[in-house]
């Protein structure tokens, strides 16, 4: 059995004394794509922020069989663990062609992806690379966003709502768009509200309710399970 | 007997910080020699720091904890602007305080008001006051008839403005058609490059520059001076300054003088050359300087022992108008509004002297004609002093 | 059931006995303090220290109007304290110089009045511009306008009398309560009384609805708008108010010192109420009364004692940024609960904590006693317990080594300690 | 005609060249419960930091009770009789639950600036004070520092400190969000009772609560609204499931949670 | 017309002077947030650390030894002080650097004495290099003239055109980001204070001996580096360079114009003999730099070039 990319045993956060996760287990494999469903503030984005470092983490975090929980978030990233965060941060005062130069860690490697391949893939992004970042639409943000994380050649990327704010026909766009980037290889952790796109793109679901998993299957298993969905999803 | 305690209150740290630590170890240094001596009436000198950072307020503070020390002496020169208040807070203390007065012996604070109108039972000055000086300089001025035009340059606050206002009133006295070109004063010990005050001074065609100034205030002055390449005369107070001689150094030479009681090139008895060496050896960073300090602790002594009493209304009775012997003349306390009357020299700064100052072979000197008796430099006083009851 | 609410809400609020114990015992206790002091017959000494404490005090507590309570971090307090000095001091010369009118019923006594109004009166010109900002740009602008004083302090010689300043005589005037205010203890009278009734006054303002709002604004500036208030106007009333008894300090230092100098209205003298107020603790209302008796008493006295003490003070208040913002106060209460309720516990890591603080400073000590007699340059040699101490001896820095590391050492397993219980 | 209780007309506002309320029209009949839903980040925290005068508007009128308040500043707009509360809690986090509602207590009552009253001897601030607190439930914590409360207790202050002055238009942004199912009805019923005769404007995200509290439903999209109507017209409208409940069908709808 | 030329002359000097000081502030302040009150103390170091290095070997070894050592101390600091009271805001940095600036003070007073030193100009730079209207232009001043433009271009450089540029101000608007795309944000942090830190010691090198190289020195400045920035426009070097000349020459010209306010005012009636009319264009010198920084920020917050507010 290959190991996990990525794996989480019994993590634990906090905000000050709220105690916000409360033993999240969860694994991907490699190529997988995963979704994680739950309702708003549940603690999904707080337990990609745990992951990432940015909100310390207590229990054990396993990323390509090293342990990275309480890693500084600049050496968790350098392992290969791209995170797209849902405030986005892109950097606005920028070019979009700067902000994805940032995405590079490593000046002197070449990467899997050049400035202009990124631009070639999105036309959008193209017309606008020497605008000030500050002034795309969401929806670019977005791929900015994206473009920028892949940039650093990760080989797990996290996804915190990628979707939120956005038209649907946009939704519809990004969706294409993360299923284009599981195909090169990459896995994928993505937490998103939206059903329609997560069961769409994703091999695996979990759902989180009270900062723990409460329930994790395969989309199919997931849509005959209509108590998990009212008891855990439905307001 | 119980110590003579004399506190010392003038700036030991910031940018006057130099000035005030010369005149601290000059008065320690002269405190030893009088102990050495047996001490006053058999009481030892015991001279103690307090720094005022040239602040009146913090004089007053610093004033108050040595009263509460028990200091019924207290010797301060930095800072016309101290002595005023330190004048004022002696008064009052004598007047609330009955058998507790206390002595200021002010050794180098030279606004002509102390001596004149605001003039105290309480205060003695050792130093010729702003006006006896620039009557001195001006006299030289006078007979220099290629000047033309002056550059009056000064701190601002009552011993610079005083400056200033002696030396239009002595030059327009004494040579007419000297023209004044400017009267400027600065802030005191604030200015940190004098380049644009010397670029003025230049561009207005001055031929002399007459300056108040002391301390970090009189070192950066000629020092941008001579950077700038001035040339002509500088005729000062404090030519003396800490520092000043390295910041001038062979480019001021002939150049700046200064007028003071008395240096180290002046003829004088062995006695007292062997007082200079000692205490060049002891701060070995040191000149000997101000020779006002030696007389002020030489002639307190001598007043104590004529008093017959180391109580300070004694010791001020009998100081007040008394006549010592120092090394360079007679030195008399006038009576009537207790400023010494000294003979007095302008000093010129020049190369390969004997004793020059701060490891240079440079230093001051000055001819036989450039030396003022004490008679001379006495002036009408407005003071009207109001004695105690004996 | 609105009277139910209203019995449940007097169940919550404080009993009569414990606002007494809480708000007027405090006070209370102060002026018996004070009241009782002469009577230990202190010395000339004591009793200038105690006058300059009390004008401390008084300036300590109207900069935590603004910091602690208002949340406005000025770097330029001492203008108002100056300012409402200066008129103090002018009104002094007017007493001693008047011959008919209103001055010459004026007694000396009263001057910290014209203190605060002058205090006041500055607060009100000044701060009409400078409330108009919170947070850096507020601190910045009280800096630029500190340093315009006090160069204005030097250009107006009728006004601030130059490099002079302006002196008084106190001893004039009818007087008051038989003080003829020429003696220290006279003095101390007249500062004491004005300490209690200043301290008791900007007591009284935190429990006004404007000292309230005040507290509102330092939290939360724009709910403030929400309920009804402008911040803006919020600030700038308590700025008057911390100005005006910034003034009556002032009037008190005035009659105390009889000269004011523009050195006081600088940036120095603000810095150190700002050290005061932090120092002690700008979190408690107690805390500017602890700072501004330990600085005093650290300025007159530790400064006999070392020339480094600024430095002492300095590391003093790095250690409370860094380790104990809410200050001495804090530190003191915070021991004083901790006592009550885990005395085990407390005592085991507060000695530790106390323990390493101590050796970390006794360390210290000996280094900067050692280096400052080593080049000050008098040959001066420290001497604790008549050990020779230099900056050659080895012994000296094995002390210093020894003593640091093992402080530090403790200190740090107290603040583990602390943390994992804080954590867990 | 009485004047509506708040009308906007041709409402705008762009952050430089945004525009993220384009010229929005609404009136508010007096006691009327009216509801906003739309998308993130389509403009309704933004309308309403419009209304309440945190942000001026480019251009349009706000009227309250018939008279202008566009451009007026927020405590202005407060003393007039509109109280709004945040998406965030926006409270006074060193001070105690009761401090925190006397705050919105004092100006109602004509204390303004006073400091020559001691805030503790003022019967009637302590008495509206403890009827809020006690109709809110928060009575037992009301001598807690308001930073230590939990979080749906925070919500509640926040409402109890928007209720505190007597307004009599209410806005309350997404109060319920993040509050669990209890929670949340809990605070529908304070709504309810606490807005009794009064205006009330809400922002949710939560259907249920939209549904079953608003008398009228505005949707805004990209900082326009695009239907306003009784619950069951908005449920029907079709433009309003494309924009916002979802194009594809009402259970996708139901994940959005 | 010659006070005209020599007050532009040293007004650009004095300038520079004030630019050098400032930039490694604005540096540390748009990318950290911090307002450095200690800058000024790093200044002071820097003109001991040389005057102690130029003493025992070289000036041009203390002009590249000093500022590394005040950088190192830098981020020393940074990394043992500052980044524990970070969590506690703004307020707490700024006091925090507040009390630093006490203690560097001291320290110093203690090390090297209360009063000023002798650090001077270097014998190869000690020279008059032009004389104009009768007076002559000592050569060190021009030497300070092309040390500020290098830090100019240099400072330019790294904020615009390295890769570290982009870095430290993407780390601006989210420092997070920035480390969960494999920035060493921290290191990051830490090297800025010091470079800051090391431009300060820069101008302490340089200012030191055409200056003076006392323990006051950093009280001094301290204030008038604040102006710079804040008049600058926070995150501007451009800023800070115009501001910069722009208070160089302000109050070099001040001390140059002769003018009393009865000169100027006349028209008010004012008359040379009353305290109003009396006062010197000259003595208003010190005031201007504060007059203009409280102007600034009443009224255009962002200062001259700045993109946000304080
Ligand atoms: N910085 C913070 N400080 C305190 N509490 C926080 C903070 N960030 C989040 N929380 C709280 O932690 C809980 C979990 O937050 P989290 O952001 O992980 O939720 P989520 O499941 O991602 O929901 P959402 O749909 O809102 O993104 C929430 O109750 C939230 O209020
Ligand atoms: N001060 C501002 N400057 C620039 N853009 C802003 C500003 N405030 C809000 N925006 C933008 O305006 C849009 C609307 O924001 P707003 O907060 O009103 O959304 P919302 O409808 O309340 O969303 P949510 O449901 O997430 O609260 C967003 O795109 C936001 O980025
Ligand atoms: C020490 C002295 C130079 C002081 C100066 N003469 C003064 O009266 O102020
Ligand atoms: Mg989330
Ligand atoms: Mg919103």
């Amino acid at each position: 059995m290959t190991e996990p990319m990525l794996k989480v045993r019994d993590l634990h956060a906090y905000y000050g004394k709220s105690h916000v996760l409360q033993g999240v287990n969860l694994e991907i494999m490699p190529g997988e794509v995963i979704a994680l469903l739950g309702r708003n503030g549940v603690g999904r984005s707080t337990t990609a922020k745990a992951i990432m470092g940015e909100v310390r983490p207590r229990g054990e975090i396993h990323f390509k069989g090293q342990p990275i929980a309480g890693l500084e978030s600049h050496r968790i990233a350098r392992m290969g663990l791209g995170y797209v965060p849902e405030s986005r941060d892109i950097f606005p005062m920028m070019s979009v062609r700067n902000n994805l130069i940032l995405g590079i860690k490593d000046m002197r490697r070449h990467g899997k992806y050049t400035v202009d391949q990124m631009l070639d893939m999105f036309p959008n992004l193209r017309a606008r690379a020497d605008n000030l970042a500050g002034v795309l639409s969401g929806g670019e943000k977005q791929m900015l966003t994206m473009c920028r994380t892949l940039m650093g050649d990760p080989d797990l990327i996290i996804i915190d709502e990628p979707t939120e704010g956005l038209a649907p026909k946009i939704v519809q766009q990004i969706g294409d768009m993360i299923a284009e980037i599981a195909k090169t290889g990459v896995s994928i952790l993505l937490v998103e509200q939206k059903l329609s796109i997560a069961l769409r793109i994703a091999n695996r679901v979990y759902v989180m309710g009270h900062g723990e998993i409460v329930w994790g299957g395969t989309p199919a298993d997931f849509r005959d399970r209509e108590d998990v969905r009212k008891e855990w999803l439905e307001v | 007997q119980d110590a003579i305690k004399i506190a010392y209150i003038d700036p030991l740290s910031g940018p006057m910080g130099p000035t005030g630590d010369q005149g601290l170890k000059e008065f320690m240094f002269a405190a030893e020699h009088v102990n050495a001596n047996g001490g006053i009436n058999g009481a030892m000198v015991e001279v103690t720091g307090f720094d005022n950072k040239v602040n009146p307020k913090e004089s007053l503070v610093q004033f108050q904890k040595a009263l509460d020390q028990g200091y019924r002496f207290i010797a301060q020169g930095n800072g016309s602007s101290v002595a005023s208040a330190l004048i004022d807070a002696v008064e009052k203390h004598n007047e609330r305080n009955p058998g507790e007065e206390v002595l200021f012996l002010n050794y180098a604070a030279v606004d002509p008001v102390f001596t004149n109108d605001r003039c105290s039972f309480w205060h003695f000055r050792f130093d010729a006051d702003a006006d006896m000086k620039m009557d001195a300089i001006t006299d030289w001025l006078a007979a220099q008839d290629d000047i033309k035009k002056a550059y009056i340059i000064g701190q601002d606050y009552s011993f610079g403005q005083a400056v200033g206002a002696a030396a239009e009133r002595f030059i327009t006295e004494k040579r007419p058609d000297i023209e004044i070109v400017g009267n400027e004063l600065h802030p005191l010990a604030k200015v940190k490059d004098f380049t644009p005050y010397v670029q003025k001074i230049i561009s207005s065609d001055a031929d002399v520059i007459i300056t108040g100034n002391w301390g970090s205030d009189m070192v950066l002055l000629v020092k941008a001076a001579i950077d700038a390449g001035w040339d002509k005369p500088i005729l000062t107070y404090y030519g003396g300054s800490v520092g000043a001689a390295t910041a001038m150094g062979e480019a001021a030479v002939g150049k700046v003088k200064a007028i003071v009681e008395g240096h180290t090139n002046l003829p004088m008895s062995d006695e007292h050359a062997a007082y200079i060496d000692a205490f060049e050896e002891k701060y070995s960073s040191n000149d000997y300087y101000y020779q006002r300090v030696h007389n002020a602790v030489f002639m307190l002594d001598a007043a104590a022992e004529q008093a017959g009493s180391n109580d300070p209304v004694d010791i001020a009775f009998a100081l007040s108008g008394m006549e010592f012997e120092g090394p360079y003349g007679t030195v008399t306390m006038r009576e009537d509004n207790h400023q010494a009357l000294q003979p007095m020299f302008l000093a010129t700064f020049t190369k390969d002297v004997e004793r020059g100052v701060e490891d240079l072979p440079l230093g001051w000197t000055s001819g036989p004609d450039e030396r003022i008796e004490a008679e001379a430099t006495r002036a009408e006083t407005t003071c009207q002093m109001e004695r105690p009851e004996r | 059931m609105t009277d139910a609410i209203t019995t449940r809400m007097e169940a919550l609020t404080p009993s009569s006995a414990e606002k007494f114990r809480q708000r007027v015992l405090p006070l209370i206790v102060l002026a018996v303090v004070v009241a009782v002091i002469p009577f230990f017959g202190p010395s000339r000494t004591m009793y200038s220290l105690l006058s300059v404490t009390g004008i401390n005090i008084v300036f300590a507590l109207s900069y935590n109007m603004l910091l602690g309570r208002g949340g406005m971090l000025s770097f330029g307090h001492a203008v108002y304290f100056g300012l409402g000095g200066y008129a103090a001091v002018h009104a002094m010369r007017a007493i001693e110089n008047a011959e008919v009118g209103f001055w010459t019923s004026y007694p000396v006594f009263f001057l910290p009045v014209i203190g605060f109004a002058g205090g006041a009166l500055a607060g009100a010109v000044i701060g009409w511009p400078s409330c108009r900002r919170a947070g850096v740009p507020f601190a910045m602008i009280s800096l630029g306008v500190a340093e315009l004083i006090a160069a204005a302090g030097f250009m107006f010689g009728s006004v601030f009398g130059g490099e002079e300043g302006i002196s008084g005589d106190r001893m004039n005037g009818p007087e008051l309560f038989g003080l003829s205010m020429g003696p220290v203890s006279d003095v101390y009278w007249f500062v004491a009384f004005w300490t209690v009734v200043g301290t008791a006054g900007i007591y009284a303002f935190t429990r006004t609805p404007l000292g309230k709002l005040s507290e509102a604004t330092r939290d939360n500036p724009e709910r403030v708008q929400f309920v009804g208030y402008d911040p803006q106007r919020v600030r700038y009333l308590v700025f008057i108010f911390a100005g005006g008894f910034a003034g009556l300090a002032g009037g008190m230092s005035a009659v105390n010192f009889e000269i004011f100098t523009p050195e006081a209205v600088s940036l120095i003298p603000s810095g150190f109420v700002l050290l005061m107020a932090y120092i002690g603790g700008i979190k408690h209302f107690a805390g500017p009364v602890i700072g501004a008796v330990v600085l005093t008493y650290m300025q007159s006295n530790l400064s006999d004692y070392s020339e480094a003490w600024l430095l002492y003070l300095g590391i003093l208040f790095m250690g409370i940024i860094m380790y104990a913002p809410s200050g001495l106060a804090g530190i003191l209460f915070g021991t004083w609960h901790g006592l009550r309720e885990d005395p085990v516990g407390l005592v085991t890591q507060w000695w530790t904590a106390v323990l390493g603080a101590v050796l970390t400073f006794l360390g210290l000590i000996v280094l900067i006693e050692t280096a400052v007699r080593w080049s000050n340059g008098y040959g001066e040699v420290f001497e604790p317990f008549g050990v020779e101490l230099t900056m050659a001896s080895p012994l000296a820095w094995v002390l210093i080594v020894v003593l640091i590391g093992a402080g530090i050492t403790l200190l740090r397993r107290a603040f583990v300690q602390s943390r994992e219980e804080g954590g867990a | 005609m009485t004047a509506m209780a708040l009308s906007l007309s041709r409402l705008k506002k762009n952050f430089g060249p945004a525009e993220i309320i384009c010229g929005v029209d609404l009136d508010i009949a007096p006691g009327e419960r009216h509801a906003i839903i739309g998308p993130n980040g389509a403009g309704k925290s933004t309308l309403f930091n419009l209304i309440s005068g945190l942000y001026t508007p480019s251009s349009g009128s706000v009227k309250l009770n018939g008279q202008e308040i566009a451009g007026m500043k927020p405590f202005a707009i407060n003393r007039m009789g509109l109280s709004r509360s945040f998406q965030v809690s926006n409270i006074f986090a060193n001070m105690t639950v009761r401090e925190n509602v006397r705050c919105g207590v004092l100006h109602s009552l004509g204390y303004g600036y006073s400091f020559w009253r001691n805030i503790g001897n003022l019967r009637d601030v302590q008495r509206k004070t403890g009827e809020i607190l006690e109709s809110v439930g928060l009575l037992d914590k009301a001598n807690l520092p308001a930073s230590l409360l939990p979080y749906a207790d925070q919500r509640t202050l926040e409402i109890a400190i928007t209720i505190a002055g007597g307004a009599d238009v209410i806005l309350l942004d997404e109060p319920t969000a993040g509050m669990s199912h209890s929670e949340t009805d809990r605070a529908v019923a304070l709504i309810r009772m606490a807005t009794e005769g009064k205006t009330l404007i809400i922002v949710e995200h939560d259907m249920g609560v939209v549904f079953n509290m608003a008398d009228r439903i505005s949707v805004l999209v990209y900082g326009e609204i695009i239907a306003t109507g009784a619950p069951s017209e908005i449920r029907g409208d079709p433009k309003v499931r494309e924009a916002y409940l979802g194009e594809e069908a009402d259970d996708e709808q139901e994940g959005v949670a | 017309m010659e006070t005209i030329v020599f007050s532009l002359l040293n007004g650009v000097i004095y300038g520079l002077l004030l630019f050098m000081l400032s930039s490694g502030l604005t540096l540390i302040f748009s990318m950290m947030g911090v307002l450095n009150f200690a800058h000024a103390s790093f200044y002071m170091l820097g003109a001991y650390f040389a005057y102690t290095i130029s003493g025992s070997t070289s000036f041009w070894l203390a002009l590249i030894l000093a500022p590394i050592l005040v950088g190192v101390l830098g981020m020393a600091v940074e990394r043992y002080g500052l980044r524990t009271v970070h969590v506690h805001g703004h307020v707490a940095e700024l006091l925090f650097t507040f009390g630093l600036a006490y203690i560097i003070d001291e320290v110093v007073k203690i090390l090297y004495g209360k009063t000023a030193v002798d650090y001077r100009v270097p014998e190869l730079l000690d020279f008059p290099l032009f004389t104009l209207y009768g007076a002559q232009y000592p050569a060190y001043r021009i030497f300070i003239l092309f040390i500020a433009i290098f830090m100019l271009a240099v400072l330019w450089y790294i904020l615009n055109r390295t890769r570290a540029g982009l870095i430290i101000q993407a780390a601006l608007s989210h420092p997070h980001m920035v480390g969960h795309l494999g920035h060493n944000v921290p290191v990051i942090f830490m090297t800025v204070f010091g470079v800051g830190c090391a431009l300060a010691g820069l101008a302490g090198v340089i200012g030191g001996n055409y200056l003076v190289t006392d323990p006051a020195m950093a009280v001094q400045m301290g204030p008038i580096v604040f102006v710079v920035v804040v008049v600058g426009g926070l995150g501007s070097l451009m800023g800070a360079f115009i501001a910069a000349m722009l208070l160089g020459l302000l109050q070099t010209f001040a001390v140059a114009v002769d003018a009393t306010f009865s000169d100027m005012f006349w028209w008010l009636g004012l008359t040379p003999t009353s305290e109003v009319g009396s006062i010197t264009v000259a003595s208003l010198a010190p005031m201007l730099p504060f007059l203009l920084l409280v102007l600034i920020l009443m009224v255009r917050p962002t200062g001259l070039m700045g993109d946000r507010e304080l």
